[in-house]
């Protein structure tokens, strides 16, 4: 099924309206030589139901986490997804719409982004958002061009408890420009405070720290964005959205850009995406931001109305000068967070971050009364645990997996000096019995 | 429809839930204070049903494919089938983590594969990164593998782009991302590169000179393989924007007439939905000398003894390295993959096949009043000087009676269609792209909207730009709002945020 | 939204498909000549397009109570939450043949169990049968049930149910359809039964009262103890419409004011959706006196050694027998589960009181224009004399002015909410029932709307005999079409029915 | 969560309004002796996430058929129903109206019904259909009811062959009203129309006969039709609908009134309903139609509208007078059939009816083949055979249960003289795959 209407009749008639005796006619510009004879190679078309035989055969080929149960983080959580959620972002009237580009057709949408925008505000305690970036890593990486771009300075100080996926995407985007990609050591699993003063300097264009960083860790980051200030940079955070819950939001620490992925309001893990990139700044940036903003305006009539705006800074206007290249974003998820959150609301949010928290800490406690230990036991976390084992990871993974579990992620590749540690995440929707489940496991000496 | 509908805010009642959670089933803990928000969250609170309620009016204010033609001209809004939305939903890809063993993911990765292998054959080139999220950042991804490649081979002055002045606005902003300048080159009156003009700036500092074909006018650039001489021949890539791959597929592969690597939209060509902005997904496919210099991690099929099975590569030494986080833009890919299946190699060439007899079958019932400057001359049918699977009309005449582009686009508003792209790649013009998934009524009914407004304009210019009479607003103030920005909503000032940027 | 969407048939296209089917992996047979169908068929042809597009504009044309308010009194017009769409999906219960064994089926016998518990608690009442299909089919099962009694008790004779003038009119029909006379007893002033006329009518041949409590005016009904006495007195049964249980979950128990047997409908009280005019669910439950006839198959538990587990009862040697085929509506019995579980004990008592809440606050907002027949004395509040989840509203000097209960209606539809039910059962009422799950918001925005018209009503009366405006048609010719009746569309005569009945 | 909006404070606040002190002084109407005191003895609400794990729970102890493969058949069978139907039937527009009693509000169900009725017409070759009703046996009855209204005749004849639900369910409707019930006897699987003709007389209301019969054997339609017309008597058929594709319809054999279950239009099985009765008959008897129906007329301004018709047949109107009871119908379930019917058009619905056939006579052919053999082996069938088993038929789907397959349907309990028989439907989804492996598991020994 190719999905075309046209019956051959009808081709045929058109064919003849616009003069082409064959569809080749239509073709003509196109070399004979370079015009293909032969079908492309792949497997012929399938009708329907053989296509939904062949796409459930691969879906049950995977472990999904309705099959086991996930402790898998790093980034991506799983967590609880209303099912009004899915109803509502899922609706043909928006999936099928593209960027709102003619506003009279678009209020909809318009009106969601704009929505989306604020309430991005709300969560973060910062001025202005924008309509979506395409994930947290290039949200980062976007936050850094803009700091370079702004400042004219080129260093960069990085956390090294950034995740590892964002720092290696940030140096890709660094790799050809005037920048200097510095990273900032750990001390204790969190962002050595020693080192970061020592390295901020008058060329430092911004300091980069995560938190809760990707050992689960909460970092001082109001010390960091004071540092950044003391030397004119910018101070930029990475955030987990559902943190912000209970912990202090970017706000209030003057951080300058906070970005972050979007994926635990409402995203499934979907295998690593489509996800949502948040980035939110002061207002006196706005006009340096990257990517679409929705504005309030009134139309003809004096009636309040939305359009895209500001878009001045895009490519589509700028080209090369533009603040960043993105065109297509991630509309539909910045729309699906929008539902969560105010599906949601602040009780609801907060009560996801408290669960996460109360989970968190019941099954450190219950890993300690087992004789294991948390890597870092002064440091405060989250919703996130790096457990030092007292087996190799690998066989302790194996008989979690044999127990139903997806037991945690393995961090040795990305910090060799952690190979004997487990980072183990937990939402709200992880139960006391698998609670106490994983604990059995991992205590097991085999 | 023409109420207004409040914002989510303004509809917000203290103490309201949409939703309920479980009580904690273990101790309940209190966060340590100095870590904790001292501010009040100012989200909405709200009622499930209230909820409900707004999302649906807000998706009945929302122009769509699903609700009607939506000729977006280098958008190529085809029908989004409803299979495909089953399988992105299915809990083996929807619930799956990014980060699980290889032994847990084979069904994820074997489809990635078998996609990577499709869009390899279709391009005619011989790998295929699925890593970027969308064409832009494919272009990116691209031009960073470009970047690596004359590292590589010690040729690091190749920091040039040469790119059409027709070139969409995604083509320069990607390289500047790059560092890599930018130089116009120019396009003949017929639409087509002026390959004097492209001979005069090749030179040992050009990376790679970037095109679209069918180009942003939609035309065929019957040039390209001349093109792609001169630019081989001078030490550059010939990239490929794909935007309009809609009109090749299996007619045509850009490897064979001598491109080097492009990116794909599978938002555009492969039926995934625009989703009001996005996602979409841009893989890029290159010729084998750039493939060691492809993002990681890159999926593989391992042939074993037990079998074949698919793994991620993520050690490739000359690898430019990741471009965004995990595994790229997943269950955007299954619908691609969902659609290449449902339409197989020959439904793959009728789908562009149609795609241009759409357009041009548009074109030629139009053209007289709205003449397409990129076409055939006066009088003759559209097989005389056919467009790709979209064209570009320039109604001098209509807007020398006063009627602007933008009002044209109104009444269409009004008439029930999206109006096509405006004012780009040229001026005063619309660019009109019907997909090869409508019905020949509908395509009628558009020819027919856009005729009787040209008549209107004879009769009735201040009707035609009164216009949108149904819709919930009409005629913006985007100045103002570009001026005055309210970017958010704000309780304190009733409604309009203080926020404002003067 | 004004504009009229073709009928399926109008945008047929010979050849199109909407849907691709696999080839035959078997052999191709020929059926028998003689047995083969020779007409060729009608039905439309169109693409998967045009499909979506022709839904999704039909579903744009359709009041909902996702899109807004919905006070269709005796319907209870209550959220439909999204949950129980969810559930009612899983494949574990849409995939079910209704024919499996029982060891393949615990689970949604086990759900049908508990339910039924449930109910009977909510009833106070024995035993329930899920078995009917609706509440009309409901009061037809349990009037079957009634009369198969009777008869096992030799007193075949009573065959005549009494019923108030305010009964819905399923009431009479069910009878009708079981055979038994229908004697209308008489209402009071206040809109109580009139016990004396009860008393006169009471005899041996009478097999049941039917009532509604709160009844079809929206009064709990305080006779209902009296009567309930009077009624086992004379040997016949206590019949419950349950239509008005939104007015008394966890408040009151029919069983255990003297209720024998009533139905539910679970469309109305348990939230489960009514799909344009159905599907609902209607079970019956009754007392012990009445179980050994309810319809097969019932749901039982056994308790063995091995634990508990759930099985069909199908030889119940009294039982009516089979009242549909299969299970029951079991789709829509998962959503009544559903929200029963979501709601738990105190939820539902919060359900009823809030209906009642709710349906108090817009009578109070509204009685002195909008004045109520069987509402408090004037200038009393209503807590005076209160309505159950519902209430009844002659709006005689609105109506004496020259705007009809219809005009009325058309007006609100503009306003953007559905109108009350009308002129049932009285004539020239609004029957306005809330429900429980609305905001105040709208609460207060629909009376509101009640108080602009009746305003308007004393300055432009042509303006409230003009609506609706906003609507895709508007005043149909309803006389025409039953005097006419067009009934299918037909090809022949132009989009006009041959067929037409003269 | 029992979806109450109000807050404690409004719910305060409202009481006030209405002058009530608490929530007791509007209960007061209802005598406090029989006010509970105590809440219903049921357990107590669950959150969302816990109410989908309980649900997710039953679903997963049910073998449906996405983990066997079903040979179920006996009127409800296992069809491809398209993606398109469940997206565009489960809009939330449609799920949450009601029957359109304000036409100008529901312009888009009540066209959606007068479609329907036209589609029901198309694939029956009848005259008028009316909007639903229940159920196929439910549906069955109401014809039977009309036929014993319209003639004031008494008796009703009823082929032994007619589904044994149905029968069971006429018989409840007929039991206190004056009809007799007559079952007329099946001779090789079919009506025997000899005893038929011998029972038909002046007296008879109706000949009632099922094509395809229970037992998948199609009828002599047109000869039963010929008997009755010869007594002034109605012909009244249940039918398949999806037979329709191949099989001579109802319109043609001359049938009064045609009913069906409509579940193979794309509804699922989901344990026996909702379902969808399909009534229709010629136009003569339109006035004597159960149901709601749905006619065109025109607006004030002379555009086309639907609106419900004929309304003085219905109880709200005409009370004890009505053709039936019937109120709430099966509305979305109509909307569905018709989305069905639209999507697969006359030439799906062809290859469906046609892929059925050909998979019912493969199998027929492979389990000859093994020397088993059909219990009646000359009579034409559509998509079910009954098949002799040389084994009892408990332990055939016991091994058919081991290797995956819902084998097919006891009929014993219907039929005793058929104990030894087994009912296999087939539908297009069965792969030869599917229907090899079930031939050899039947032609085990063991
Ligand atoms: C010609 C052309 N190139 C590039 C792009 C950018 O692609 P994307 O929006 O997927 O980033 C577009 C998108 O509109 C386009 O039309
Ligand atoms: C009071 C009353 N009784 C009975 C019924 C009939 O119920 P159903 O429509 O479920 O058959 C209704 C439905 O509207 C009703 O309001």
């Amino acid at each position: 099924m190719d999905y075309v209407q046209f019956t051959s009749q009808q081709r045929d008639e058109m064919l003849k309206v616009v003069g082409a005796s064959s569809m080749d006619d239509l073709l003509a510009p196109i070399p004979t030589d370079y015009r293909l004879t032969e079908p492309l190679k792949m497997p012929p078309a399938l009708d329907e139901m053989s296509l939904r035989a062949d796409l459930s055969a691969l879906a049950a080929k995977n472990m999904s986490s309705d099959r086991k149960v996930c402790f898998l983080g790093g980034g991506v959580y799983d967590h609880f997804i209303p099912t009004v959620v899915d109803h509502l972002a899922m609706k043909g009237e928006f999936l099928t719409a593209y960027t709102p580009y003619q506003a009279e057709a678009s209020q909809g949408s318009l009106q969601a982004f704009f929505e989306f925008q604020t309430m991005v505000c709300q969560l973060t305690g910062m001025e202005v958002s924008n309509a979506s970036l395409y994930e947290g890593a290039t949200a980062l990486a976007e936050a850094v061009m803009m700091a370079l771009g702004m400042s004219g300075k080129r260093r960069v100080l990085v956390s090294a408890g950034v995740h590892p996926h964002y720092r290696q995407v940030l140096k890709t985007y660094l790799s050809d420009l005037p920048a200097e990609y510095v990273e900032l050591p750990l001390k204790e699993g969190v962002t050595d405070m020693l080192a970061t003063e020592g390295e901020a300097d008058a060329d430092t264009a911004a300091i980069v720290v995560q938190s809760p960083n990707f050992l689960g860790l909460i970092e001082r980051v109001d010390t960091l964005a004071k540092f950044a200030h003391a030397n004119e940079s910018l101070c930029i955070q990475s955030f987990n959205p559902v943190s912000l819950g209970l912990l202090k939001h970017p706000g209030e620490m003057d951080v300058d850009i906070a970005t972050a992925e979007g994926q635990p309001l409402g995203i499934p893990m979907q295998f690593g995406g489509p996800f949502l990139g948040l980035f939110a700044t002061k207002l006196k940036h706005v006009r340096k931001m990257p990517g679409r903003l929705v504005g309030q305006t009134v139309d003809i009539d004096s009636k309040r109305a939305f359009c895209l705006t500001l878009q001045t800074r895009e490519q589509h206007i700028r080209r090369e000068k533009a603040t960043s290249n993105v065109c297509t974003n991630q509309g539909l998820l910045a729309l699906r967070a929008s539902v969560y959150l105010a599906a949601m609301g602040p009780k609801g949010l907060r009560e996801v971050a408290q669960l996460c928290f109360n989970k968190a800490t019941y099954l450190a406690r219950q890993l300690r009364s087992t004789g294991l230990s948390l890597r870092f036991e002064h440091q405060p976390f989250f919703n996130e645990l790096l457990v030092k084992l007292n087996r190799p990871v690998d066989q302790a993974l194996q008989s979690a997996s044999d127990a139903g579990l997806l037991g945690g992620l393995r961090v040795g590749s990305y910090y060799p000096e952690l190979a004997d540690c487990l980072l183990i995440a937990v939402t709200e929707k992880r139960t006391k019995v698998e609670l106490d489940l994983l604990v059995k496991v991992l205590a097991a000496k085999s | 429809m023409t109420q207004n509908e409040p914002l989510v805010f303004e509809i917000s009642t203290p103490g309201a839930r949409a939703v309920d959670l479980p009580h904690s089933d273990v101790p309940v803990v209190e966060i340590d204070s100095n870590l904790a928000s001292v501010a009040i969250s100012e989200l909405p609170e709200i009622g499930q049903l209230d909820l409900v309620r707004h999302y649906t009016h807000l998706s009945h204010r929302n122009f769509s494919v699903d609700d009607n033609f939506y000729p977006l001209g280098s958008c190529t809004m085809k029908y989004n089938p409803k299979v495909n939305e089953w399988a992105a939903a299915l809990p083996g890809f929807a619930n799956l983590h990014p980060l699980q063993d290889e032994s847990d993911i084979q069904g994820a990765l074997g489809l990635l594969y078998h996609l990577r292998v499709f869009l390899q054959e279709i391009a005619g080139l011989d790998e295929v990164s699925l890593q970027p999220c969308a064409g832009a950042h494919g272009e990116w991804t691209a031009l960073k593998v470009i970047r690596a490649y004359f590292k590589d081979h010690h040729q690091s002055k190749r920091r040039i782009v040469l790119a059409p002045d027709t070139a969409h606005g995604t083509n320069p902003a990607s390289c500047a991302m790059c560092g890599a300048g930018v130089v116009t080159i120019k396009s003949q009156s017929d639409g087509l590169t002026d390959l004097d003009d492209l001979q005069s700036h090749l030179n040992d500092e050009i990376a790679a000179v970037m095109v679209t074909n069918p180009n942003t006018v939609g035309k065929f650039d019957s040039h390209m393989i001349k093109m792609a001489d001169m630019v081989h021949q001078a030490g550059a890539f010939l990239y490929l924007d794909g935007a309009n791959m809609n009109a090749i597929l299996g007619i045509a592969r850009p490897g064979d007439f001598g491109v080097d690597v492009m990116h794909y939209n599978t938002h555009k060509t492969f039926s995934t939905p625009h989703g009001c902005g996005g996602p979409g997904a841009g893989p890029i496919a290159v010729r084998k000398e750039l493939a060691p210099y492809l993002p990681v991690p890159q999926v593989i099929r391992i042939d074993g003894k037990a079998g074949e099975r698919y793994a991620w590569d993520e050690r490739r030494s000359k690898s430019i390295g990741k471009v965004r986080s995990f595994n790229g833009q997943f269950n955007v890919l299954v619908r691609a993959y969902t659609y290449i299946r449902a339409c197989g190699p020959e439904g793959l060439r009728n789908v562009s096949e149609c795609a241009i007899l759409a357009a041009n079958y548009i074109a030629q019932r139009i053209k007289d009043v709205y003449p397409l400057p990129y076409g055939p001359k006066d009088g003759q049918p559209m097989a005389t000087n056919p467009c790709a699977h979209e064209f570009i009309a320039v109604p001098r005449a209509i807007i020398d009676r006063g009627v602007s582009i933008m009002d044209i686009a109104k009444n269409l508003i009004d008439r029930g269609f999206h109006p096509p792209t405006v004012h780009w790649p040229v001026h005063d013009c619309l660019m009109i792209e019907p997909t090869e998934t409508e019905s020949k009524a509908t395509l009628d009914a558009f020819a027919d909207s856009l005729l009787e407004i040209a008549a209107l304009s004879q009769t009735n210019v201040p009707l035609l730009k009164e216009a949108p009479f149904k819709q919930p607003v009409r005629r913006l103030d985007e100045v103002g709002a570009a001026r005055k920005p309210v970017l958010t909503w704000s309780a304190r000032s009733g409604g309009v945020s203080e926020k404002v940027l003067a």
